[in-house]
């Protein structure tokens, strides 16, 4: 996106943009999973299939110069974000043309160049740091918006409580948005969570909070236009929390034995791509040729950066030294 | 001779767990997810104890690592003894106030008349390319922390004794369950009781080097022993089992017998643990060893992703051996 | 108060009680700053000074067994509890008759005899361990009720949040009791707290929060009665919210330079002690001369606490090994 | 001769910050009280600066230290180069995440993409009866956190030198400003820069033995000189200013003319840093010393409140001539 968009109903080319992007989050989303299967990847991972549309959509309202925090369980904002397959593949294989060199891995992928700034392993993490770019937008006079994605079981930690506090007391250009998937690892929202809606949280800073389809490109499109800009117009911090549904569970070879066959069955059955694909389609947003073909396109880019990926070098083991300060360290 | 049972470390911790729960029924265990609703914890070392003792005792929290260590402690000073679980040990530093600032000092701060008989389990370790976040080896800085015992066990059997005797320990004791000690099956005795903390157990006697370690580097030290002696040297293998406080006695006894000690341990090795025991050895035996006290830990860096990186991260059986035959050939 | 009370309209003789306790903070506080002043006792001190009301109210409808968690300015709650001064006394001159054998001092006064369980100089940590004294009532199937005192300015440290959810969770007898002096050492209200009404925090945790004047006992005993009855009954917690003022700023010595001479006036013009007093007479429920030889009488009793703890003896220096752990530390 | 100014050491801070926010627009200065609204902190340190620099570059917080670390942490991944004031050493407990799992990580997991060039001020120390929570020398933990560099000045010149590195530096610092080094005024040359980071500075050259320290044991190992010279002995004093990484040649160099070297450290001596130096140069220098290396740290045992307790905690002059004296006797 050039230009920031001036409509909270999204456009036909927005509309196939989230589309494109939700596609080659689960073109990759799959492959990976393959290349796991197969023994061509080891690493843990934390698929985030079901989740596309949020990242998505937001996306779409946001250029290279706003950033992103986000958490393990977060490829799914990066691809939508634009970071670029081929280091992503080289890293989460531990390659040396890893955006990280292979260093920090599917966990602590980064990307600056594209504003993917941080990935945490750790609950909660996202949020603080989130709040600290959003303040270099504001010193710098920017319009710069800073997003911070995360869970729903995240939202019980004490970094959310003095993230939301700050955001809101400094105005700082930030989107806290929780992926609500229902699940935090193999705990049920309401076994955690006190409240029934995450967004009532907001209530507690003076930040607006919502509630949204988060499988809903229409709405989660409205609802991150209007946080967006309100951030990118200096008024402030808000909260979303966007309902979804992780298909695979907490991680990759989870036995899912703490939900239900019929509310995974059911959500499934949901799959927001296909009936995103579907409506785009009924409404004449795309024909079925050219959506046939985007996703094409996409399996061959995410051929190719599997390709790169696995083809690159693994780091000399001298990189244990360097990185861990400016200067590497003596031997 | 014992009747024993094999079965890996977890299978330990859970009949451990099992045993002090049916024996005082003041033991609470706790934790994320870690109730069998939830799967009985992520390594399954919880299963089955909130449907034998219910959901008041073995209960699952929200990701609050703060609020768990305070109900830990505010159960404490009430009259139970709660195990409760950080699910990793990076995940200390959340919640690092209660455990510092209050578990371990207010027995002291409050003049004996208040006791925190608590035990923090927590798994770390490198080897599951989990990367930056999810590995680390902090010992060093509980035992550094007066008022904690730091228990770290490297097989089976121990696993089971060592915690049983944090259970029952009047103090606050936080035992590391680390990867690289996880899936060796062991032997573990039948009626395998409570094995006393603070007491070093000498795996292998010996008379040329004694090798003091602990955790996943007994397992690599117990691989580095038969080649050592094909190469006609005599280990002394000491495994400390408890870090703070640590057998002084045992060590010193051992070096004082061979003249020649080196420490091995997974944590980083500037700063680390190992110093302290280098450098009473130092202290008490000047002028009694034949060679310098040698350090071996993991070098000054984060925990890398990629498997080559990780396993360079990691002191490996080569190393050992060589450090070993160094100090052999030297005095 | 042997019979739990059972009407939120305070008696004749629960006012007198208020009162009484009100004068002995106020006494208690005069004398210690006092003896400060004077030079005979060196102490960082948080004096409460016009928050006397606040636990004074709550402390009526409490008895030995229930607890109570409080913060660095908590001498106050301490002498609501019922804690007596003697060993106070001598805690805070740090002598051995100390309540903590003078290891603890002012910011860690505790006294489980009287239900005083913890005292602690982090913002915020009142709380988490709160829970678990909480949790204990809980599990002992007993009645008891856990207060968790903090000021306004904790009610912005994750802990806080993360132990409001879990309380709400668990359901847990507690009562979170925010004393909101309007300021966080220095910093004003508004520019550390994103939200008009702390009690609007309770929202997200699906729980009752309300906001009371602090300084009028009928308001708070109602409120009190209405949360440590809920509490009792097994309903779950509440956040109460009390608006008061400290009249000597955060620590003794403290320059006011951030408030204005106006607003410090106006407070201690509204001080509640006098006020509650003339009310009392005014309503008949007690007489002049009654509450004058009330005053007389309590002075006689920190006088002689004062005179106590100064007269006890310095501890030795090997208590530097005791109560680290159970057995004493070998020198 | 250089014109100096005798100042103390906040002034040094103070003068350090100004010339900082001077010199670069990008360096930021924030923390609970700072701002001049709110005195300028509670050391003084930062008067003047919020005044001088404006409410967006120099900002009071919340008292939400994960906040304020995030914020710190993304506002330098963005280019500031912020200085954090976390008030109190004891408080990095409720923000280690940030600090340890981040700050000092960020650049190594990205693979160098991103830096973090931010400071951590922070005060601690005992002498001043705060008791356990306020005054832990925690500079162990840090040295052992692969990532951050460890700065504890002894002087109002070197805080103002060293102070300025640390926020030029391009990774990580925490400095301490420790009790015992705060209320000696010294001369600050009036044209005072920064004093690189890593090398220790030679306080006063000798032949008999080494003394190696930093911050408040500096003040009392100066105070042990000149008893130490009158007994003859000849001592020389390693101010080692950065604790890690930490000049290994300037030590090596003093201990290998000497042949005899005493550590002297606030921090608790058990699996303390003084560990890691005492093993160091007993491996460098194996076999060429005349004595066993010494180690004075505080005892095991958390920081006691009474004034007898805290002095015998503390390290004294006359411990000190005496480990010298009996070192200088051996060998
Ligand atoms: C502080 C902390 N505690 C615990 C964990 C272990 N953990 C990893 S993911 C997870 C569940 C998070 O759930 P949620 O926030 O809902 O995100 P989701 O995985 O569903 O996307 C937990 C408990 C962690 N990484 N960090
Ligand atoms: C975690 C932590 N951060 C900072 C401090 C320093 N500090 C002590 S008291 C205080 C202000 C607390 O304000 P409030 O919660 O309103 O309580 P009050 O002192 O007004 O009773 C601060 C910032 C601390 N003790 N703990
Ligand atoms: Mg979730
Ligand atoms: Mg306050």
């Amino acid at each position: 996106m050039a230009e920031h968009s001036n409509s909270p109903v999204p456009s036909t080319e927005t509309l196939v943009d989230i589309y494109r992007r939700m596609i080659r989050i689960e073109r990759n989303d799959d492959t990976i999973r393959t290349a796991i299967r197969r023994g061509k990847l080891v690493m843990p991972y934390y698929s985030a299939r079901g989740q596309e549309v949020i990242p998505s959509a937001i996306s779409t309202l946001l250029t290279n110069d706003d950033t992103i925090c986000t958490i393990y369980r977060g490829i799914h904002d990066m691809v939508a974000k634009g970071m670029p397959l081929r280091p992503l593949w080289a890293e989460i294989a531990g390659r040396v043309d890893g955006t990280c060199k292979g260093k920090g891995g599917p966990m602590h992928l980064t990307h600056p160049e594209t504003g993917v700034m941080v990935t945490t392993g750790i609950v909660g993490s996202s949020m603080p740091i989130a709040n600290g770019l959003a303040w270099a937008a504001q010193l710098d006079g920017s319009k710069r918006v800073s997003i911070a994605y995360f869970g729903d079981g995240a939202s019980n930690i004490g970094a959310f409580h003095e993230s939301l506090n700050l955001a809101s007391l400094w105005k700082l250009p930030v989107v806290f948005v929780c992926q609500n998937n229902g699940f935090a690892e193999h705990t049920r929202y309401e076994n955690g969570t006190s409240v029934d809606f995450i967004s009532k949280r907001a209530i507690g800073y003076g930040m607006p909070g919502y509630t949204v389809d988060g499988n809903d490109p229409w709405a989660m499109y409205a609802a991150a236009y209007e946080a967006i800009t309100r951030a990118r117009d200096g008024e402030g911090p808000t909260l979303l929390e966007c309902k979804t549904f992780r298909f695979l569970g907490h991680v990759l070879g989870d036995d899912d034995k703490y939900m239900t066959k019929e509310e995974k069955a059911a959500a499934i059955a949901d799959d927001p791509l296909p009936k995103f694909r579907a409506r785009l389609l009924a409404e004449g947003h795309a024909t079925d040729e050219q959506l046939t073909k985007l996703g094409t396109d996409i399996q061959a880019e995410v051929d190719d950066a599997m390709a790169f990926g696995l083809a690159s070098e693994y780091p000399s083991v001298d990189e244990l030294r360097r990185d861990v300060f400016e200067k590497e360290i003596a031997a | 001779m014992r009747e024993t049972v094999k079965m890996h470390a977890f299978q330990a911790i859970n009949a451990a767990l099992h045993e002090a729960m049916e024996a005082d029924p003041k033991v609470l265990v706790f934790g994320e997810d870690i109730a069998d609703r939830e799967g009985g914890g992520v390594t399954g070392a919880t299963i089955g104890l909130s449907t034998k003792f219910g959901d008041m005792r073995v209960k699952s929290t929200p990701i609050s690592e703060q609020a768990i260590m305070g109900a830990a402690i505010g159960a404490a000073l009430a009259g139970y003894k709660p195990v409760a679980e950080i699910m990793l040990m990076n995940f200390t530093t959340v919640c690092m106030d209660m455990i510092f600032n209050h578990a371990a000092k207010l027995r002291f701060m409050s003049g004996g008349q208040s006791t925190v008989p608590i035990t923090i389990r927590t798994l770390t370790g490198a080897g599951w390319q989990t990367a930056g976040q999810h590995a680390d080896h902090l010992e060093g800085w509980f035992a550094h922390a007066a008022g904690i015992k730091v228990v770290a066990p490297s097989n089976p059997a121990e696993y089971k004794g060592l915690l049983l005797s944090c259970i029952q320990d009047p103090d606050p004791c936080i035992i590391i369950e680390s990867a690289g000690t996880l899936f060796i099956p062991g032997d573990v005795p039948v009626d395998q009781g409570p094995i006393p903390l603070g007491v070093a157990r000498v795996v292998q006697e010996g008379t040329d080097v004694t090798i003091v370690s602990w955790s996943s580097m007994v397992v690599r030290s117990l691989q580095a022993l038969p080649i050592l002696a094909e190469a006609g040297i005599s280990v002394e293998l000491v495994d400390l089992r408890t870090v703070s406080p640590w057998d002084r006695e045992t060590v010193l006894a051992s070096v004082a017998k061979t003249g020649r000690c080196v420490v091995v341990h997974e944590a980083v090795r500037s700063f680390g643990p190992g110093a302290e025991i280098a450098a009473t050895v130092n202290e008490e035996l000047f002028g009694q060893l034949k060679a310098p006290v040698r350090r071996l830990g993991a070098p000054y860096s984060p925990v890398p992703f990629a498997k080559v990186l990780e396993d360079a991260f990691l002191v490996s059986v080569d190393e050992i051996v060589a450090a070993v035959t160094e100090v052999a050939g030297q005095g």
